[in-house]
């Protein structure tokens, strides 16, 4: 029962971020609404971003910023032990996912606005329907 | 212990997760949305990704939130599903 | 449509979850991620570039290039809602509200506007009632949020922040200029134009410093060969981040407002939330 | 000065920017801007080229780090080629889109070139790129600027099928970025060469293989093989033709350079055909992927779907030949790049042509067009006996490589469906011909003599000299691809 139990805390942070995507991924697919959709693709990225963290992160240790340089002399900054600092790297590549995230995310608006503007309607099954009627009408 | 924490937040997340997606009326959906990413600022906070957490916040749940609720508002809050 | 992604799901769900089978335990100090190539930043990042927060020196000086096209997507997308969005049509009616009776005019033709001012103000599908606390409060709270946008911009070496996300707060100063009175006063002090040019002017205050690094010997994005320029060569990259940071906030700034706006207002840049 | 990798990639992003800054301040700067951004990064593509060709894969380091520390370009034969196509292509392309840009996006022409160049900068980013996630950023850069383009094209189909594009794009590019992830949490490093070499030493893990599989998925996703190809076609048909014709025949052919990248440099010919023999799967995979394409495209009514549906035949090609597992397939989904990449802008430059006379391309409105617009139907002819393989041009001698290669590892199904899709372009290409050329201009009164004397109405001088040029470059290209093999091609896969 332990052994289970040391394999949960160890591993549940990813089942999450699994679940998580699968959310998001249902709401893109099976949703019926366009701006629930794009509720389901930001959800998606956001999961993935919850992924890279967890890669980065160390028990009891303290966040990327090193005090002791701070005055910039040098002998005292020399001696940082890696195994304190949490890793840094998976942060910057999340900075960068999430400003991609939101710039996705303000251009698919603007398209969900051009397209209510044309058929007055958010939902995909009733576009369909303008579709064939304007397909008739060429 | 910050164990406990870690695991409310992240159940708050996945609640917040499937009501913003099953909620029938747009504007709920945003509110749920802001309160999505507030959530997962918390959860980044606590795992010690303080400039992750900085700009969720910010980027995530400030301006996605202004987004969706601009963009509702230039079209319609009615949703069938 | 509900059962293909529900079987897609399950089977994505799956795979992922058999990946997840070998990974190393959650937070783990020696797990291969967090020993290769990290702990060269941990140790060697600081006196490299003498700024202490970690994630801006691997943010705008190791992987500088990654964000270069990062904010090249800021500017994208911000370009996209313009392209997308903005009709230059003017609106055909107008409604204004004479402020003293509280009648309110539906002019049909649009050459004729009347001054807007103490006697008549604008009207708008989304009109409310102009709330006198919201006013008072945002005018007093803008100028200290751009204050703490700066102090977020200029303090991204030290402290967590950056060019992100103190662009980000200064934007939504001017958004939330936008929401407590009208469109129209954010328009009448930010025009259009400007939005424009600081948005293309940001990126390139970017990509113009890591330009520079080529004619003076360096390779793309060497700081190190800025340091003539500099008043600090000891502190040449510190200062060359801090440039950029600069470069980004500005971008982002523009580009959050360049989007609320088209998004609102439907590209006519006249009435909105 | 050895900065050239750099310039290559960053001139075309300091043309945009300067371009954007000109849309607002004088509107007609931004097009001369945008042709020096382009003109300067030809060049330097092409002296990279030379130089790596005489001395080999050149490093250079951004911002002076060493390569896991800081982002590398390391610039092979591969790299060096396909950024040479791509350059070439969207510098010629810019010069053929003068007219029709001013046509169709009047009064936004400067942004317009503004986001063209932002594209174009991405793919060459893409391809020169030696670090993972800087390769995902990139990919980000070109779908952005694709969801914006596409979007602007049809007025009535345009924002919908932009959207689907942006669905499916973004779930292509996360998949790819979770395999980039799930590659880091193993190896701890981004480099290219970095993650290769300490793969060799962990090929059993189940993680590297879910790590393979995530990102070629999101590949595939953003190449438009064909069970996921769904967005392509409406994409393609409906964004404006100036756009039109730089993503037809880069952004899928750049995918398959990611694609192979991925296959030699980081995971490794043996690891993929040894430990996890999935060739023979994929070789079935893309065999359907061209059958279905070309059925599929003889279904069309409108001519732009029905390139649309061809490119999607082609990729299934490079795929194949790819997968095969054999020298001559690699050699053959190489050489197809450029050929197909060539074929393809021929075509697109061709139906632009007909789109700046014809409004509107339908398979009815191309009547008695060979009188109307004869160079530019010349061009179409020989773009269209490229794609189906006519010896003197150059889609003949990758189609050989391929069903060499096919024949070797004997996948017969695969070189069966490929002389199967060539016979179904053919009939494709000979219906459109068959319309274009006997059915006379319906004057409304009876059918008068065929071949009266039809107003000729050209296409503007620019672009038809563009179009010959290219016509004329796919036999260049096939005369020529012995050499091409030999200097480029097999060095790179010794």
């Amino acid at each position: 029962m332990t052994d289970l139990l040391a394999l949960i805390v160890a591993k549940y942070n990813y089942w999450l971020y699994v679940i998580l995507m699968m959310i998001g991924l249902y709401a893109m697919i099976a949703k019926n609404n366009l701006i629930k959709k794009l509720v389901g693709m930001n959800i998606f990225q956001t999961a993935i971003i919850l992924f890279y963290v967890s890669i980065g992160y160390k028990r009891d240790a303290t966040i990327p910023i090193i005090q002791s340089a701070h005055g910039g002399n040098d002998a005292l900054a020399a001696i940082i032990h890696a195994a304190d600092y949490i890793n840094p790297l998976p942060h910057v590549l999340m900075l960068t996912a999430i400003v991609v995230s939101v710039a996705t995310f303000g251009v698919a608006m603007a398209l969900a606005v051009r397209i209510y503007q044309r058929y007055q309607t958010l939902e995909e099954d009733e576009i369909r329907m303008r579709l064939v009627d304007i397909g008739q009408e060429k | 212990m910050h164990w406990p924490i870690d695991l409310i937040v992240l159940t708050f997340v996945i609640f917040c997760a499937i009501a913003a997606i099953s909620v029938k009326d747009l504007l709920g959906t945003a509110i749920l949305f802001g309160a999505y990413s507030f959530m997962m600022c918390l959860l980044w906070a606590v795992m010690g990704a303080v400039d992750v957490a900085f700009t969720e916040a910010s980027v995530g749940a400030g301006v996605s939130t202004v987004f969706f609720v601009a963009a509702v508002f230039s079209t319609s809050r009615r949703t069938k599903d | 449509m509900k059962l293909l992604g529900f079987i897609i799901v399950c089977l994505t769900g799956t795979l992922l979850l058999y990946g997840t089978g070998e990974f190393p335990d959650w937070g783990d100090p020696n797990s291969p991620a967090s020993i290769h190539l990290s702990n060269y930043y941990i140790e060697k990042a600081v006196e490299q570039t003498q700024v202490p927060n970690l994630v801006t020196a691997v943010l705008a000086d190791y992987r500088g290039f990654d964000t270069m096209f990062e904010t090249a997507v800021i500017f994208c997308a911000g370009l996209a809602c313009f392209l997308l969005l903005r009709d230059f049509r003017e609106k055909k009616e107008r409604f204004y509200r004479h402020v003293p009776t509280g009648v309110i005019l539906h002019v049909k033709s649009g050459k004729k506007v009347l001054k807007t001012g103490k006697e008549f103000e604008h009207m708008d599908k989304d009109w409310v009632p102009s709330d006198l606390i919201i006013k008072t409060v945002c005018r007093i709270l803008i100028p200290f949020i751009q204050i703490y946008a700066m102090y977020v911009v200029a303090h991204g070496d030290f402290s967590p922040g950056g060019g992100f996300q103190g662009g980000v707060i200064f934007g939504s100063s001017l958004i939330l200029l936008a929401i407590s009175y009208d469109l129209k006063t954010l328009l009448k002090r930010v025009k259009e134009k400007v939005l424009g040019i600081y948005a293309a002017l940001g990126v390139l205050i970017y990509v113009g410093i890591a330009a520079i690094c080529m004619p003076m010997g360096g390779n793309f994005l060497d700081y190190a060969a800025l340091a003539p320029l500099v008043w600090d060569p000891h502190h040449v990259r510190a200062l060359g981040m801090l440039g950029v940071e600069i470069g980004v906030g500005i971008a982002v700034t523009a580009v959050m407002a360049i989007i609320y706006i088209n998004i609102v207002s439907e590209g006519r840049h006249d009435e909105g939330l | 000065m050895d900065n050239y990798p750099a310039l290559i990639v960053v001139t075309p992003l300091l043309a945009a920017l300067f371009a954007g800054l000109a849309a607002w301040i004088k509107e007609r700067l931004s097009y001369p801007i945008a042709l020096i951004g382009l003109a300067v990064s030809v060049y330097s593509a092409f002296k990279v080229l030379m130089q790596v060709i005489a001395s080999g894969t050149i490093h250079y380091r951004m911002a002076g780090w060493a390569p896991p520390m800081g982002i590398e370009y390391s610039i092979d034969l591969l790299n060096a080629m396909v950024l040479l196509i791509v350059s070439g292509i969207a510098f010629l392309n810019l010069i053929a889109s003068y007219k029709s840009v001013a046509q169709e996006t009047n009064d936004r022409a400067g942004s317009f070139y503004t986001i063209y160049l932002l594209f174009v900068t991405g793919l060459l980013g893409v391809t020169a790129t030696g670090d993972l996630f800087n390769l995902y950023v990139l990919i980000e850069i070109t779908s952005l600027t694709s969801y914006a383009m596409v979007a602007l094209g049809d007025q009535d189909r345009g924002p919908l099928a932009s959207l689907n594009y942006v669905f499916i794009g973004v779930i292509g590019a996360s998949f790819y970025l979770l395999g980039v992830g799930y590659l880091y949490m193993q190896t701890g490093s981004l480099n290219m060469a970095d993650v290769a070499d300490i793969l060799s030493g962990i090929h059993g893990s189940s993680t590297v293989l879910v790590a393979f599989i995530l990102m070629m998925i999101g590949i595939w996703i953003k190449m438009a093989l064909f069970p996921l190809h769904v967005w392509l076609p409406n994409a393609y048909s409906y964004s404006p033709i100036a756009f039109a014709r730089v993503v037809a025949p880069l952004m899928t052919k750049v995918m398959v350079y990611v694609m192979i990248r991925m296959m030699i440099t980081v995971f490794g010919f043996d690891y993929i055909f040894k430990t996890l023999n999935l060739s023979h799967a994929v070789v079935w995979l893309a065999t359907i992927a061209v059958l279905a394409g070309a059925i599929m495209a003889l279904s069309q009514k409108n001519l732009k779907k029905m390139l649309a549906y061809i490119i999607v035949c082609e990729i299934g090609y490079m795929v194949g030949g790819a997968w095969m597992g054999n020298q001559l397939g690699m050699t053959g989904a190489i050489l197809h790049i450029l050929n197909d990449a060539l074929m393809t802008f021929a075509l697109f430059l061709a139906v632009g042509n007909m789109v700046y006379k014809l409004k509107k391309v339908d398979l009815l409105d191309l009547q008695g067009l060979f009188g109307k617009m004869p160079w530019t139907m010349a061009g179409f002819v020989l773009a269209a006996f490229s794609i189906i393989g006519v010896p003197p041009t150059c889609g003949f001698f990758s189609k050989w490589y391929l069903i060499l290669g096919a024949f070797e590892a004997g996948a017969y199904h695969f070189a069966v469906a490929l002389v199967i899709s060539s016979l179904i372009c053919a009939v494709l290409f000979f219906k459109v011909f068959e319309i274009c050329f006997f059915e006379p201009m319906s004057e409304g009164h009876g059918h008068g003599d065929s071949h009266s004397l039809v107003a000729i109405e050209e296409a503007p001088v620019s672009m038809l000299i563009v179009s010959g040029l290219v016509s004329l470059s796919l036999i260049v290209a096939g005369l020529y691809s012995g050499t091409i093999v030999n200097t480029i091609i097999l060095p790179f896969l010794k």
